[in-house]
């Protein structure tokens, strides 16, 4: 497109950041508005964006393509399709929210929405680059911000949150640039991601490497890369750290866009480059994803500190859509080419994403709003604020019930699509992480019950209810979550055409698969 | 220059190079590395050297070796009697260096060394200056910078006051 | 018994002997002439080199150069070393070791 | 569009609109918008009865209408949303807006005053919206939103006084409890798309009838679908939530834990009883035949009057689903049909009475009296006549005296069962059950009439406070009574002994869609059976119910037998009684406390061990005895793996900064170490 | 080329060598006070001299008779000694430890010491790498050791002394051993010499690679001849140590580079080359297990200290094991990798020292505690050496993150049996971040948020800048680098 709509998108907070740099550092109202204006125009560019894509069709669009560095065959190279899409949108959205609600920052005002515009940079750069090489410059420029972010306006643990943080991210990236280079040698030296999807599988055909083939040489290390991100049991510590320590709206964008990110890069990057290692890996990942759903849910449920609670919950999610992710294999011949069932998984788990999204952002912001009020996050701490706050009150209930998947909350569709589709291939597994749906509402209902319900706590008899800027930055977010749960429509049909083109990659380079119980 | 020379000159050098490491007195060591050049000349005349023996004379026991005992005497108190010094990890030291000595003996006693007959030369000084006249010549000019940089660095350092 | 391995057996010997001092010695200025040995053995492997490899002239011009070298070296480092007993009245070069943490 | 379906989407939408429009504005509208709810649901009701009207007129029992539209259109993978409008559909609507419409008036008196009086609108507008998702529904998709959905509304009625730790408690047992048979419900839904490929009931019946899906999968799909009918009904073992539930309002406890929302299950099995195997059916009658007479023997020991209620529900549900397990569905949908009049009634009745207690407990300055304890109770009778009157009526159709409704349901049931018996003898249980617990019914439910209503009153100083409740509350009351009468549904038969009229005309027996190899159970001989066994059935009911109310008489009116005696000797039967069987004990201490404990554990691995996995072993007491103390405090640089790889790292870096001893001859000696490690490295 | 006509290609070293006598002149001329003044006419020697370089033709020659190289892999290195000279230069006079003492000869020092590193990048002959290192050396020694009221300054000198002489010493004999074999001091002749032995001398010859290694590998620090490099970096003017962390290792691996190319390899274009270890000799394991250690060793140690200066002399030598990665695959990219990380590397490793001296001029320590809170109270400080710190990750978009793009590509580019090099460097510079991390925790997560503002000198500052800016821009746009290093290397692949 000549209007370089994508370009916009990304470099749009840094001509923010550069902005907030020239603005003396006592006018903090200013730095504030021009940080909203920057994020709110972004947004407005996100929804044009949204507005003119094109569903029909399964392929890139908007693509803009520059030359970088030629000797290297690096190229800055956009693009958008029904796979990053969502999260373009997702992205513009949360940090316009995470905005509003990090108003009260006043600690080094000018250095954190600046830091803050640059995490916003990267973060919408990783869904947009089509150069992996961009993408990965993009993938570790958020580390930066995210480092500071945490680690000077986080809660008491806030530097070893952030070390911790950086660390566990460090390892997945530089184990995925080891794969980013072992891809760029022996598939005909580029970094084009749509080039590299359609040469890599006919060019790693059969290479082996210490007797073991490259496909699942450089799978595997791709895959720890993002699952560290997404995270995936056992890599997943840094995240309930992070996630508590971190001030309310970066836990926003770490749970709402970070996560996703890893989610993304499996299906971009090893779903696109390597489908036949996805038939190898696909039982793995199914049981990743229940151990996600369990685990993470059994941990929520132990906890006593909400914020953890909810991060673990995050966990928790992550692993229905790992199993969506899994059902690809449905369309296999093995299962008879149940396109439906890998097309509702898949889909499935797209949505998910994005429902997780909107759900952990609306969360975060509203445990944030009473940490902000009580200045503790002890579930037992609390009891009775039903009576005190009744309009927060009710706003939780939306997000805990859109949380534990309740029908009519977006949610709910995307783990039922999630199930639906992994449900032929992995029968028992999925039988398994039904019970996950369960432990979900214990774990919501009994931090509802022990914040909202029994007498009123007398220490909080004068806690003033949500206030309008926080309301403003939860209900866009609920509003979402409740037209997408009640009419999915237009969200999956800017999917559909993506999600068959992935599928379709991946049953032309269908390997053997042996199907689990 | 029978071999009885050669094998005294070699056990002169040897015998003074071991005192030079091994003894207590400081100035003994001195003395005894004052046989080591001499006997290193000795050895360099038996090799058709004799320019360079002179060199070694006028250089090491006319500058270094001076140097060395203006050092002792600056370091020291002239009149102080105690002299002497130490050594540390003589044993591991001298484990390493047998090893290390060993792998030198091995490797010179395999190694198929370069041998080619030539007639002994008249005299190496009129060789020596046109090789340095012509092939070295660059290393010889940067010889004369490095005497430069040496010397006032050495001045630099000792230099009294500020 | 004049023969090429004589000599570098003695340089090799000679070479050993001023590592070993090199690694033993405490006194700095033991240390330095250490180092000369050094610097003698490989004169004379290169010397020897060039006696009987043809009566080659670089390797004595390579001695040459060393024992220039050596002299240079020597001059700093007797600088260095005095200098060094100023500040700390001893030479002793294990007791330079307050950069060790 | 047809009609049907124009009123059917009307029905569906408005109680939701009123839901949108009390919860933001309802504190905002006069009377606090309560109009807006209560008119909602007359209107739903008006158009329910066009609706059966027009099902009168059609009088088809084929009559079958559907609308449905694409709800996710993802290529290869598509849901359509729909309705599906039958006979069935059309009573079901009505019955509930029938009792919903009961409940929001009767609710007008009983939550004046409440606080969050509009939000209590608000919630049951969104039940009245969900439960009619459940009926109106042609694929599994929004049954199961709708059932989910339902779920929540529960849960926010059984909780609406949340400030009571019990009710909150009640109301995540019922969430919860309800989501494990959804769990099981959910992944029926997963079988049956699996193997078929769609959704809606027209396509899984095809599908079935095709063979797409056969033999023990099947059975286990139709296991599913049963699991979610356990939950929502309150079966055994999931029946421990209904009586918790008890917490909530009463014209809650009528409406949805009487009356709609637990029947939902029955309805259900009703929808989608072609599906169900022989083995399925078989687990069905079992659990619901145990239920039904399990049930009932709590309920004997009750005092509390809802809680005799509850049990009863629980047991009157264990009847319908047994029926269903028989084949005897259409029976089975009858009785819901009755049942959710005569109950509705009795929570009606009970609620007046706690109403008036309340009043006099609370005019007496008294909050350590129960006001729901019927010791506090007794002859009231002549207090509250129309109470009385009305609740006589409905305590006499669900004992099943002839004449009442329940008669003629709970005959067409023990007929199935009998029937059902005849045709596989093994399974005589069934009956006994079902008439075992026809005599327990009569029994307890005579002794809460008993207890309430006749004798002395046995607290004179509240008893002179009673009064009958206001019109209101009466409305209802006298409402539903009336419908207990078995005409309303034999019409235009006049036949007391005989379920023929337009009932059983307009809902006739459908045969399963399972393949004949799988042996099916045939409804129609079933249905058949029940001819022959239907007076057989009527004359042993007639006896037990006797014989139960005969009991009831001799204990509680006429004071001939001690039921403290009877206590006392049967000691160990009543102690079981008394403990429901602890069955929340059972499940506190093998369920939820290890689960909870499993995830105590968890999070303390996750976060105390795995996290701090290489750590040494020291600090893992250290952390273990600081868990027990209850803190789960960490200790800043010192945890996580990266921290561990860090110490380890850090611990191997101290090791080599050994090295650097600041001493240069041992660097020197090092470096020499290390020519001559490298040398022998290179010549090996 | 004959002596004298090689004269008119000599000019930079010509002019190094004039500008040092010049500036001993000045320095007479000047008082204690007006001494520094004598670095602004070594600054305009050295501007001079690479004038000189640039204007000096392009195609490969070689001077005096085969004595040194005269070639753009060469003027690449002398470049770069420029260039960091240059920023050295350009801090001395506001560095407070300096100013307790006459700088005149300080200067003049760092002249020679230029002309030496010239010298050994371009050397050819034996007894041109010898007194080049020499050279060198000395002059490092002198400078290392300038405080000479300090026992720190003092005591890093002899240390210094003593291990550079030992390991010349090493190094010499190793040389002399070489001699022997092949008779010459020429190194292409000793290549073909080498090239008609056969297997029997192999030994001797790793003998005399391994010691010449010591000589070379003291000057980069690679393990296990590092250990003087903390000591000596610490004890130093810390613009001497940020200098010797970058110009003389730039110079060692320079000379490192052409002499085991030259000498070890078949000396076909590089593309092809072979070690002489065709003969069995496991070079490349060697270097790689080499690299391995030394980084690993540098990351690890690292992580213990609490002065930042002795931190980054630690990296450094970490640094080295990861340049050093990229030599055992004796291709054309690793070199070419090697080259440009020391271009990015001595903007980011300069860089840090500057704020290591900014902040001794400030607080008068280099502990990591000197270091709390600094970032809010010299945001100017804080930001540049949050670039210096995540470029020395090598994190993008910053310089240090192409610099190893480069190095991990060459190394993935030479096949799968190199990929556990990869992925140890790849997991070391994790290990960095923690360290590297550090100081920035210390900076701005740590200590309260001060209001009062200060900054660096204005030349300090101006010199960080300039520093920060390639370190940043190099990391998105490095294709003027590149394009530099490829024709520096163009040459190199069709032999010398």
């Amino acid at each position: 497109m000549e209007t370089h709509i994508l370009s916009w998108l990304v470099w749009l907070p840094i001509v923010g950041m550069v902005a907030i740099a020239f603005i003396p550092r006592d006018k903090n109202e200013v730095i504030k508005i021009v940080a909203a204006v920057t994020t709110g125009l972004q947004l407005w560019l996100a929804v044009m964006l949204w507005l003119r894509f094109d569903a029909t069709t399964g392929g890139m669009q908007f693509v803009e393509q520059a030359k970088w560095i030629p000797t290297f065959n690096i190229a800055y190279k956009l693009g958008v399709d029904g796979l990053s899409l969502p999260m373009v949108f997702l992205t513009p959205l949360l940090s316009f929210l995470a905005i509003f609600v990090s108003w009260n920052i006043n600690k080094a005002v000018k250095g954190y929405f600046a830091l803050f515009l640059l995490l916003d940079t990267g973060m919408i750069g990783v869904f947009l680059s089509m150069d992996f090489f961009l993408f990965y410059v993009f993938w570790e420029v958020m580390l930066l911000p995210m480092y500071f972010l945490i680690g000077m306006w986080g809660g008491p643990q806030r530097e070893y949150a952030a070390i911790k943080f950086f660390l566990f991210t460090l390892v997945g990236s530089v184990l995925m640039l080891i794969a980013i280079l072992a891809l760029y040698f022996t598939c005909g030296q580029t970094f084009d991601i749509q080039l590299l999807v359609q040469t890599a599988p006919e060019a790693l055909n059969g290479v082996l490497w210490w007797g073991i083939s490259a496909i699942k040489v450089i799978w595997v290390l791709l895959f720890i890369g993002f699952a560290i991100k997404v995270p995936i049991f056992p890599l997943h510590t840094w995240l309930p750290l992070a996630h508590v320590e971190a001030p309310t709206a970066i836990s926003v964008i770490l749970a709402g866009i970070l996560l996703k990110m890893g989610l993304y890069g499996l299906l971009r990057i090893n779903y696109g480059m390597l489908p036949e290692a996805v038939w190898w890996f696909v039982g793995a990942i199914a049981v990743l994803g229940l151990i996600n759903v369990i685990w993470g849910a059994l941990c929520a449920l132990a906890q006593r500190d909400l914020k953890k609670m909810v991060a673990y919950s995050s966990i928790n999610h992550m692993g229905y859509a790992l199993l969506g992710m899994a059902a690809v294999v449905a369309a296999g011949s093995i299962h008879g080419t149940n396109m439906g069932a890998a097309q509702a998984g898949l889909s499935g788990a797209i949505f998910q994403m994005f429902n997780h999204g909107t759900i952990a952002a609306m969360l975060f912001i509203l445990v944030g709003v009473i940490y902000d009020r009580a200045h503790h996050r002890d579930i037992n701490g609390f009891g009775g604020l039903a009576k005190q706050m009744p309009v927060y009150a009710g706003v939780v209930a939306v997000a805990f019930f859109a949380g534990l998947g309740l029908p009519g909350l977006s949610g709910f569709i995307s783990e039922f699509m999630c199930f639906v589709g992994a449900f032929p291939v992995f029968r028992l597994i999925v039988i398994i992480s039904t019970l996950g749906i369960l432990l979900n509402a214990a774990y919501f209902l009994r931090a509802y019950q022990r914040i909202f319900f029994g007498k009123l706590n007398e220490k909080y008899s004068d806690l003033p209810d949500i206030n309008g800027r926080e309301l403003f930055a939860v209900v866009p977010l609920a509003v979402i979550t409740l037209i997408l749960g009640v009419y999915p429509r237009p969200f999956l049909d800017l999917i559909k055409e993506t999600v068959t083109v992935i599928i379709n990659h991946i049953t032309l380079y269908g390997g053997s698969f042996v199907p689990l119980p | 220059m029978g071999e009885a020379a050669f094998w005294f000159i070699v056990a002169v050098t040897l015998i003074s190079a071991l005192i030079v490491v091994s003894s207590r007195n400081l100035f003994y060591s001195a003395i005894a590395l004052l046989f080591t050049f001499f006997g290193v000349a000795g050895l360099y005349i038996f090799l058709w050297a004799d320019f360079l023996a002179g060199v070694q004379v006028l250089i090491y026991i006319g500058g270094i070796l001076i140097l060395i005992l203006f050092g002792i005497m600056l370091t020291h108190k002239i009149t102080s009697v105690d002299i002497s010094h130490t050594s540390v990890q003589q044993g591991v030291g001298g484990i390493v260096v047998l090893l290390l000595f060993a792998a030198l003996a091995w490797m010179i006693v395999r190694t198929p060394w370069l041998v080619a007959a030539a007639p002994e030369p008249p005299g190496t000084a009129g060789e020596i200056g046109k090789l340095l006249m012509t092939d070295y010549m660059l290393p010889f000019e940067v010889a004369s910078v490095l005497l430069l940089g040496a010397l006032l660095g050495a001045a630099v350092l000792s230099r009294k006051g500020n | 018994m004049e023969q090429l391995n004589s000599y570098l057996i003695v340089a090799a010997i000679l070479f050993c002997l001023g590592l070993f001092a090199v690694i033993t010695r405490r006194n700095g200025v033991a240390v330095l002439m250490g180092i000369e040995l050094i610097l003698n053995s490989a004169n004379i492997n290169f010397v020897a080199f060039a006696r009987f490899g043809g009566m080659n002239f670089s390797g004595q011009v390579f001695a040459l150069f060393v024992i220039i070298m050596a002299a240079a070296e020597a001059a700093v480092a007797l600088a260095i070393i005095i200098n060094l007993y100023q500040n700390f009245k001893s030479i002793n070069v294990d007791e330079a070791q307050q950069l060790q943490r | 569009m047809n009609i049907f379906i124009q009123y059917a989407l009307v029905i569906y939408l408005l109680p939701l609109a009123a839901f949108g429009i009390q919860i933001f504005l309802g504190k905002r509208l006069p009377r606090q918008g309560d109009w807006v709810s209560i008119g909602a649901v007359l209107t739903t009701l008006i158009l329910a009865l066009a609706m059966f009207a027009g099902m009168l007129l059609n009088y088809n029992p084929d009559f079958e209408t559907r609308a449905a539209f694409t709800w996710i259109d993802q290529g290869a993978f598509q849901i359509r949303m729909g309705f599906l409008i039958d006979n069935i559909t059309i009573i079901m609507l009505l019955v509930v807006a029938l009792i919903s419409s009961m409940s929001h008036i009767y609710s007008l008196k009983y939550m004046a005053g409440d606080p969050r009086y509009s939000r209590y609108y608000a919630f049951l507008s969104l039940f009245t919206f969900s439960m009619n998702g459940i009926i109106l529904a042609d694929n599994l998709v929004l049954l199961y939103m709708s059932w989910e959905l339902v779920g929540l509304s529960s849960y926010l009625l059984i909780g609406f006084w949340f400030e009571k730790d019990s009710a909150a408690n009640a109301g995540k047992k019922a969430f919860l409890t309800n989501r494990v048979g959804d769990i099981g419900f959910f992944i029926g839904i997963l079988i049956f798309f699996t193997a078929i490929g769609s959704f809606s009931y027209g396509d899984i019946f095809a599908g079935v009838a095709a063979g797409k899906l056969t033999g023990t999968l099947l059975t286990l799909g139709g296991v599913g679908l049963f699991m979610g009918a356990v939950g929502k009904s309150a079966q055994f073992p999931l029946h421990i939530w209904l009586p918790d539930a008890m917490e909530g309002p009463t014209p809650v406890s009528a409406l949805i834990h009487a009356a709609t929302m637990v029947a939902a299950g029955v309805y259900m099995m009703v929808r989608l009883f072609g599906l169900m195997t022989h083995d399925t059916l078989l687990l069905v009658a079992y659990i619901g035949g145990f239920t039904a007479f399990f049930a009932a023997t709590i309920a004997i020991t009750r005092n509390d009057i809802k809680q005799v209620l509850a049990y009863s529900t629980v047991s009157q549900l264990g009847y319908m689903i047994l029926s269903v397990g028989t084949g005897a569905y259409v029976a089975a949908f009858f009785h819901l049909l009755t049942h959710a009049m005569f109950k509705a009634n009795l929570f009606y009745g009970a609620g007046s009475v706690i109403h008036s207690m309340h009043h006099a407990l609370h005019k007496k300055k008294d909050h350590e009296t129960d006001p729901q304890d019927m010791r506090n109770m007794g002859g009231f009778k002549s207090k509250m006549p129309i109470t009385y009157w009305s609740m006589m009526a409905s305590t006499l159709a669900i004992s099943g005296v002839p004449l009442f409704s329940g008669f003629l349901s709970k005959d067409a049931i023990l007929a199935g069962t009998l029937s059902f018996a005849g045709k596989y003898p093994q399974h005589f249980l069934l009956p006994v059950f079902g008439f075992g617990a026809a005599l327990i019914t009569a029994f307890y439910m005579f002794r809460l009439m008993y207890m309430t209503f006749h004798n002395q009153p046995r607290r004179p100083d509240i008893y002179r406070e009673i009064k009958e409740s206001p019109r209101e509350m009466v409305f209802p009351l006298v409402l539903l009574a009336t419908l207990c009468l078995f005409i309303f549904y034999t019409l235009p038969n006049v036949n007391p002994l005989s379920d023929e009229g337009w009932f059983s005309t307009l809902i006739v027996a459908r045969d399963s869609v399972v393949p004949v190899e799988m042996g099916p159970v045939i409804a129609s001989e079933i249905e058949e059976g029940m001819h022959h066994s239907h007076y057989p059935a009527m004359g042993i009911s007639i006896v037990m119910v006797a014989l139960g109310i005969l009991l009831a008489w001799l204990m509680y009116l006429k004071r001939r037998l001690s039921p403290a005696a009877w206590a006392d000797k049967l000691k160990p039967l009543y102690r079981l009684s008394a403990g429901k069987y602890f069955v929340d004990e059972i499940y506190a201490k093998y369920l939820y406390r290890p689960v909870l404990g499993l995830a105590d554990r968890i999070g303390y691995l996750d976060w105390d061990l795995y996290d701090k996995y290489f750590i040494n072993g020291f600090g893992r007491v250290t952390t273990w005895l600081s868990t027990l103390s209850g803190k789960l405090d960490y200790d800043g640089l010192d945890q996580g793996i990266i921290d561990g790889i860090g110490r380890v790292i850090r611990y191997f870096g101290a090791i080599l900064r050994g090295l650097q001893t600041g001493r240069l001859q041992s660097y020197l000696l090092f470096a020499l170490l290390g020519i001559i490690i490298i040398l022998v490295f290179q010549t090996i | 080329m004959d002596n004298y006509q090689s004269l008119a290609n000599f000019w930079p070293e010509l002019i190094m060598v004039g500008t040092a006598i010049a500036a001993i002149l000045m320095d007479l001329h000047y008082r204690r006070a007006q001494s520094y003044k004598v670095g602004y006419w070594v600054l305009a020697g050295l501007l001079l001299a690479q004038v000189a370089i640039f204007v000096q033709p392009r195609e490969p020659l070689t001077l005096f008779l085969d004595s040194i190289a005269f070639d753009p892999f060469s003027r690449f290195f002398k470049t770069v000694i420029v260039l960091a000279t240059f920023f050295i230069l350009m801090v001395s006079p506001y560095s407070k430890e300096l100013k307790h003492y006459r700088t005149g000869e300080y200067y003049v020092l760092i002249a020679v010491m230029v002309f030496g590193m010239f010298l050994m990048v371009s050397a050819l002959d034996l007894i041109m790498v010898y007194l080049s290192i020499e050279v060198v050396s000395i002059t490092s020694f002198v400078l290392a050791g300038y405080l000479r009221k300090e026992r720190r300054s003092n005591e890093s000198a002899l240390k210094y002394v003593i291990y550079g002489a030992f390991s010349s010493g090493l190094m010499l004999f190793g040389l002399s051993i070489l001699f022997g074999l092949t008779g010459t001091t020429k190194l292409f002749e000793i290549r073909s010499a080498l090239g008609q032995l056969d297997g029997s001398a192999n030994y001797a010859l790793i003998l005399s690679a391994i010691l010449i290694l010591a000589g070379f590998g003291y000057k980069i620090s690679i393990v296990p001849f590092h250990f003087w490099t903390p000591d000596v970096y610490e004890g130093a003017p810390t613009t001497i140590t940020a200098y010797l962390s970058v110009a003389p290792k730039a110079a060692g691996f320079a000379i490192l580079i052409r002499f085991f190319h030259t000498v070890f390899t078949n000396g076909g274009a590089l593309s092809a080359a072979n070690w002489i270890g065709d003969t069995g000799l496991p070079w490349p394991q060697l270097l790689a297990v080499l690299s391995v250690v030394t980084m690993t060793l540098g990351n690890v140690v690292a992580l213990q200290q609490t002065s930042v200066k002795r931190m980054l002399a630690y990296s450094s030598i970490a640094h080295a094991g990861y340049m050093l990665m990229a030599l055992p695959l004796l291709s054309g990219e690793g070199l070419y990798a090697v080259m440009l990380y020391l271009v990015m590397y001595l903007f980011m490793n300069l860089g840090a020292f500057i704020v290591v001296i900014a902040v001794k001029n400030k607080t008068g320590e280099e502990s990591f505690e000197a270091f709390r809170g600094l970032g809010w109270e010299m945001p100017l400080l804080g930001m540049v050496m949050t670039i210096f710190m995540f470029s020395l990750t090598g994190l993008p978009p910053t310089a240090g993150f192409i610099g190893k793009f480069y190095l991990f590509a060459a190394v993935i580019k030479a096949g799968p049996q190199f990929y556990w090099l990869a992925i140890i460097g790849v997991l070391n510079s994790v290990v960095s971040l923690y360290y590297y991390l550090r100081v920035m925790k210390m900076m701005f997560l740590v200590g309260e948020h001060k209001n009062i503002l200060t900054t660096p000198t204005t030349m300090v500052t101006v010199v960080l800048i300039c520093l920060a800016i390639p370190a940043l821009v190099f990391g998105i746009f490095w294709s003027p680098v590149a394009d530099w290093v490829n024709q520096s290397l163009m040459f190199f692949t069709q032999g010398m």
